[in-house]
């Protein structure tokens, strides 16, 4: 066997949530014996964006807010790999904004998990889009209000067992080719915004509630927006498009790129060009 | 007055966008089948539709990609057309004036061209589709000047119209009033006041610098495109959309282009081989992405259709003006390569060689055209595509991959290239990051391993720099003079030369093909020359400050520039360097 | 041995993020009483925190904006700390080593080095917070081989925790366990191996480059600031959301620079002094914005703060690698003023010019800095805001505007600056666009007035070029050897110069300010020199092309540079240069 | 008084919807009386963007995607100016996303109009993100799925008393500095996609619809996707915060900048530095 990069021991602060994300991500891919090679695992930069780097798969560090194309090209180039974009709430909800909103347009079938701290930890504690007390965005209202989204859901690191199974989810998801599997997931910066105990008091399971639907948008619209009114934080499976298939496609890298082959292809198309 | 002609410059003006392309393009079809060259241009203004807007065709015996100084026959369907183009008209050219536009303007036209009023708007259209039956009838009136035969004519419109009865009925009955027309202006069948010569030609294709660069990436290997709409690169765009799931490989439309920049670094880290096309703006938005794909050793190509700039400047112009900016653009130091080729054939080649390029380095490869180059079209011979050659570099395949102990991503090795295996692949596990990082890809910021891998990096060009499109010599070599231009400047700057040279004046011309890195031969060109000719098209004389910054003796250099959108005419080239060397 | 010491080099260095800045924070108060100049730099590992760090002070009573050859005291929190930085401790250097993180890592040190082993891990610790007391001890023992007076010492740490008693208490007890340590070493009170001078010296802040920049835009009149976090350009940001509000003006964190430059050209349109700051990758992705400026003629100021590329690079370390991207970047041509501080006071002074600037060329003025000179701090006179002229260019008045029979916002003039009047104004509707437009702002592709319109815009640098910042000479100005250097290269070419002197080789000393447009005072130094050395900081050589490609003669030019992320010492620059000039 | 720019004409296609657009915001703005060189109108790259030119205010032609940072800068540099930002589908729902999101979040008072055509017209035709038939956006949706939005809307240029009546609303909310207020307008491209019979066909009329409550945020999110699912398109007051008061906002361009004026304020901060 060839030996290649002994996976890095993470370099956060003792604590850090992003520990329990990595956690689920490893043993979720365990579950799914997903073997490391045929795993992408893409990160944005932040503190978050070191992940990639301590699970001994293929990794890539993607530009700050631009891991979602990045992971998307990957896919479509080769969607028989198992692509996982991962990244901070800075890289994806500040600077990777638009890119998100076009991914749950566009739907590729890739798993991303943005670990939600509502601070910039690795610039040393700026405000992110979702900082508690600052006009705040929320990805999950966001993600419902496209009508082409297909996975979505919340979880907390505090929630380990629901962590990593919403993280299996999510890939088994995305790899049965059904499209973009989006999960956020509240992952507190000990250091710079130690929202532990805020959202120790206003999580909220979702998965054990009664009133909500999985399936219904507009219903899970309205139990999210109603809840945040009273200061809870859903978690859990928010919203699952009941009617998605398994995809197949396209794969561009198995393609043969010997020219002798191509000669017909070739020719048909400039014959448009002869005079 | 009757003479053979070898070359001829048509120029169709006119309010309302494409119709009046028809004209020219039947023209087109007419010149080729004499085995003539084509070149055509356009010129658009920047509005959405309408306003006044023109087609030239230039048809010679020598291929040419530019067009010639005069126009033979000038077809003016307004007053601007007139206004605007009629300095240009040869002395003794030929001017179709759409007379129900009014009278013809005063004071634009030289003494000697003859004007053929023709009032299309009080001639009966009836059934007829009026911009057809315009060109058509056109057409008839330039076939007669050009004494092209009546029955050649009308079969050109009979292969242009092949299969659809009602509209060649309609069409020749158009041609024939323009041979009507033309007698009741004297030039009766045969015996028009030019001859078109007749020459035997290979077969050939008629196809613009963007067409052609798409066409060969696709044979090249290219499997992932993306892209943004945006002029004058969209062409590709549109190819692409349009032929790549042919090959098996993904076109895509990213929602901007720093999306479209990452999306194909994301691909061509699964070792696919991926595109970006887009113009300044795009460029300026892809400098992080590029800039990354420098650091992080990903191929990847770029095409720069450059418009003239600053900031959105003006579209649907040619400039030459992000020269600085495709070679110093990006945070920090890292390898890159520019190409650049003149006409569409070069087009196509170089587009192989960047696609190869690009997974040699491991890194940036830019395809630089300009508007001129990226939307004139002309004809050259079929690309072949049995000559095309894939170059995979250093990557592994998993038979290779096994036979190693250790695989690291970044080795550091003697010629800077290091093996590469890519995702799917066992063993192959690696860490890929625009940060500073060790042979692993783990980020380090060790100076001594961060000068290694600096140094690995910039080796990489070093090793790859002999198979470096070299550059294209013309005129007379061993000259003290010299001329130098890239891109649309490549066919003005060899006719430049032709006609000095029969003024008496030798110049040794010379069209890089490689622009960065400034390679050997065009260094050595400069240091030989006394005075060296630098021609191209922007303001600050970018091409001398890439050559002056490495070396090239800068008294040497003698800027001829122009930035107002508007491409050189062999005839200024000679002009100004007749009236320096006299000096 | 007990000499007095003029100029001293102390370096803290262990796990543990900024508690060790306290020894080095303590030994700079009690050097400026000492009336010594203080430098002082971190050596931060690219980790969140913990990892192996430093921090470094140097005490002169020159001032220098850079560390000298030797660590005359170097405090070793663990092991790492003598394996990384042993080599520069000075032969008969200090070390005072935390020898609870394991025994003394061998051959790392000169062999004339005193080593003061200090068991932090077994002392007592009780109820003192264990880093103020390491901080305290350690200061108590380096003030002992200072010579200090303990007095003097425990004055230092009164004046620090003044107020809070409890604090002092227990502070004063570890200093003076300190000074019982230094005892059994033989360093007893005002009789250690070294002894500190005394000089007078005026008032003094202690200040870093992002710190004095920003504090001089606020004196200048910036009243919105778009930023976005980025290592090393925050504490820009960090200094606007602080104090930007008591200036009556707005800073915004925006959602990422593309929007942060946008913002600003938003604002400054309104006719408000704006500011951005980032580092390169943000500089990467503002080029379209800055463009923008340049063509639509919008005055902005840019903040780069250069860290080492290329992509994300090293973001702590510093590195001079955006030269070229600065000067070329963007699409088309354009107008920029380029300035370089190489010290904080330079900082805030080339602020001030660089928002007049920008206002007076109605276009983009960037200020270029690199890590170093950002973020280090060094001690300076106070800023005088009374020097600080306002300069608004060609704004208008609404009285001005009233005189006016007609306002052409792009109005061509003969020193190409078109008066202004900006939005709220009566009579001075305009219409602002980065396409290529007419005086009104209209778009237009005529090529006459494409000319007009490019030239014009050129001529804007022309017109003002005699208000950039000139350059400072150092040294021999008449020897025919010449050494440049901008930025961080400023105080050690300086230093370097000083004690070439001494080694028998004279140099002519230039720092330049404004980079670019090259200015005639750089050209015509370099142009008077046989040959001239260009110190910087990148792989490229990038100072260097600059200065060749608008004719610097080339082989004047000797480049000395480095990538690895660490500044020159003063004695490298010595060997490098007596090296080659014995040759 | 001083002469300058002559108002050019529309460079629009015969039947652009743009002309609509145009018509009611020149009569919106002259209903609410407010001096031209108070108002400072930019636009985005595109057909659309060049609306700017039309009306003899101040103009201001923004890059491709940007022109809601760029207004809103101006409007925080000079919050008593009406701050009018306009733009294609492609310039703010494609590359412009990311900020069309923030702004909602930070809410600006200034009017926000979106001219959405379905297609890219000034580069001749391609897909935007709401092209008909692809995965397409609802920025409608989107809008209310941010807690923070104040005022969304949606108009036809068809039914043009409505457009000029909310573009009338839009400018009346912004201007008394309540917020953002977003105005999609549907203009079609009569050239490249010709939507009018579509739209005719679809367009379903809010305002007159007693099932719909504008500051019900759920309530209409709710109904807009419904009457999606059955192939219409809702045009009117899609939701006004019923709680937003007028505000006041700092006027940086107001503030002195003679150094001497400052002294004091600066002085203490130089404190900070003292040594
Ligand atoms: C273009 C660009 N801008 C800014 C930065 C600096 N930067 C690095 S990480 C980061 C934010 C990290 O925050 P987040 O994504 O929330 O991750 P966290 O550290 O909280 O896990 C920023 C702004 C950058 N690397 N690139
Ligand atoms: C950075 C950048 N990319 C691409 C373009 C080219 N471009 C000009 S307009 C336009 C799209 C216009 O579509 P839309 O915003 O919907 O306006 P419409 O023409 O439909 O009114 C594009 C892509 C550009 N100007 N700048
Ligand atoms: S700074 Fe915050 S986010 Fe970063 S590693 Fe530490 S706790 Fe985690
Ligand atoms: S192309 Fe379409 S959007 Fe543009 S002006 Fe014409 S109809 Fe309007
Ligand atoms: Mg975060
Ligand atoms: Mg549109």
């Amino acid at each position: 066997m060839t030996t290649t990069y002994r996976p890095a021991d993470p370099i956060w602060c003792a604590g850090c949530g992003h520990f329990g994300v990595q956690t689920a991500l490893s043993e979720a891919l365990a579950d799914l014996d997903i073997s490391k090679e045929e795993i992408l695992l893409l990160a944005g930069i932040g503190c978050s964006g070191t992940i990639q780097n301590n699970l001994g798969t293929y990794g890539y560090h993607a530009l700050h807010g631009r891991v979602v194309p990045t992971a998307t090209g990957a896919w479509q180039a080769n969607p028989d790999l198992t692509v996982i974009a991962a990244g901070g709430d800075g890289d994806g909800y500040a600077i990777g904004m638009g890119h998100l909103i076009h991914a749950f347009r566009r739907n590729p079938s890739i798993t991303y998990i943005v670990m939600n701290n509502g601070v910039y930890g690795l610039t040393k504690g700026q405000d992110s889009p979702t900082r508690q007390g600052t006009p705040s965005l929320d990805a999950i209202l966001l993600g419902l209000s496209i009508l082409e989204t297909t996975f979505i859901a919340r979880a907390f690191t505090r929630a380990s067992d629901q962590l990593r199974d919403l993280t299996a989810a999510a890939l088994r998801h995305a790899r049965e080719g059904r499209g973009f599997a989006f999960l956020e997931v509240l992952s507190p910066c000990v250091t710079y915004n130690d929202t532990y105990p805020q959202w120790d008091a206003e999580y909220l399971d979702l998965d054990t509630d009664t009133e909500h639907n999985p399936t219904d948008r507009t219903g899970a619209f309205g139990r999210v927006v109603a809840l945040q009114a009273e200061g809870k934080i859903p978690i859990g499976l928010i919203y699952r498009d009941p009617t998605t298939q398994p995809g197949s496609f396209l794969n561009p890298s198995a393609s043969n790129i010997e020219p002798t082959s191509l000669t017909k292809t070739y020719r048909d198309i400039l014959d448009h060009y002869r005079i | 007055m009757t003479e053979n002609l070898f070359d001829i410059n048509v120029k169709v003006a006119g309010q309302g966008g494409d119709g009046s392309l028809t004209t020219i393009s039947l023209l087109g079809n007419a010149l080729a089948r004499r085995g003539f060259h084509l070149y055509s241009t356009r010129n658009v203004a920047s509005r959405i539709r309408g306003g006044h807007a023109a087609a030239l065709l230039r048809g010679s015996i020598e291929p040419r990609t530019g067009m010639g100084d005069n126009i033979d026959v000038l077809v003016a369907f307004d007053a601007e057309a007139i206004e605007i183009g009629g300095y240009r008209v040869a002395p003794h050219g030929f001017v179709i004036y759409d007379s129900s536009a009014g009278p013809l303007p005063n004071g634009f036209l030289p003494e000697g061209a003859t004007v053929i009023e023709i009032p299309f708007g009080r001639l009966a259209v009836r059934d007829l589709r009026r911009e057809l039956f315009k060109n058509s009838l056109t057409f008839g009136v330039i076939s007669r000047i050009l004494s092209l035969g009546d029955d050649e004519a009308a079969s050109v419109l009979e292969a242009r119209f092949g299969g659809r009865p009602k509209l060649i009925d309609k069409n020749l009955q158009a041609l024939r009033e323009g041979f009507k027309l033309a007698s009741s202006s004297g030039f009766e069948e045969d015996s028009g006041p030019l001859r078109l010569a007749r020459v035997e030609a290979d077969e050939r294709v008629f196809i613009s610098g963007n067409h052609a660069a798409a066409i060969g990436f696709l044979a090249a290997g290219v499997r992932f495109f993306a892209g943004y709409p945006i002029t004058p690169a969209t062409e590709v765009l549109e190819v692409m959309n349009r032929h790549m799931e042919a090959f098996g490989g993904v076109s895509v439309q990213a929602e901007d282009e720093l999306a479209a920049v990452n999306m194909a670094l994301g691909a061509s880290l699964t070792g696919v081989r991926s595109l970006v096309a887009t113009s300044g703006p795009g460029i300026s938005l892809m400098q992080e992405g590029i800039g990354h794909a420098g650091a992080a050793e990903i191929p990847l190509v770029i095409i720069d259709a450059q418009r003239a700039g600053p900031s959105t400047g003006m579209p649907t112009k040619p400039e030459q003006s992000d020269i600085g900016m495709i070679i110093h653009g990006g945070t920090g130091d890292f390898p890159r390569i520019v190409l650049a080729p003149g006409n569409p054939s070069d087009a196509f080649e170089l587009a192989v060689k960047a696609a190869n390029l690009a997974q040699r380095i491991q890194g940036p490869v830019y395809l630089m055209l300009d508007q001129s180059v990226s939307q004139d079209s002309a004809t050259t011979a079929p690309f072949d595509i049995s000559g095309v050659e894939i170059d995979q570099g250093a990557r592994l395949s998993q038979e290779q991959l096994d036979a190693l102990d250790e695989y690291r991503r970044y080795k550091v090795t003697a010629d800077g290239l290091s093996p590469l295996a890519v995702p799917g692949m066992a063993g192959g596990m690696s860490l890929v990051t625009g940060n500073e990082h060790d042979e692993w890809g783990k980020v380090s910021t060790n100076p001594v391993n961060r000068i290694a891998m600096m140094d690995k990096r910039a080796r990489k060009v070093d090793t790859i720099k002999d198979s470096l499109p070299s550059g294209l010599r013309f005129g007379h070599d061993t000259s003290p003079i010299g001329i130098v231009g890239i891109g649309m400047e490549s066919g003005v700057i060899r006719e430049a030369v032709e006609r000095l040279t029969v003024a008496g004046i030798a110049l040794a011309g010379l069209q890089p093909r490689t622009v960065w890195p400034v390679p050997a031969d065009t260094l050595e060109f400069v240091a030989s020359k006394e005075r060296v000719y630098v021609v191209e098209h922007n303001h600050e004389a970018q091409l001398i400050q890439v050559l002056a910054s490495v070396g090239a003796p800068f008294n040497t250099l003698r800027s001829i520039r122009k930035f107002d959108g508007v491409a050189f005419t062999p005839g200024e080239l000679v002009d100004h360097i007749a009236t320096a060397e006299a000096e």
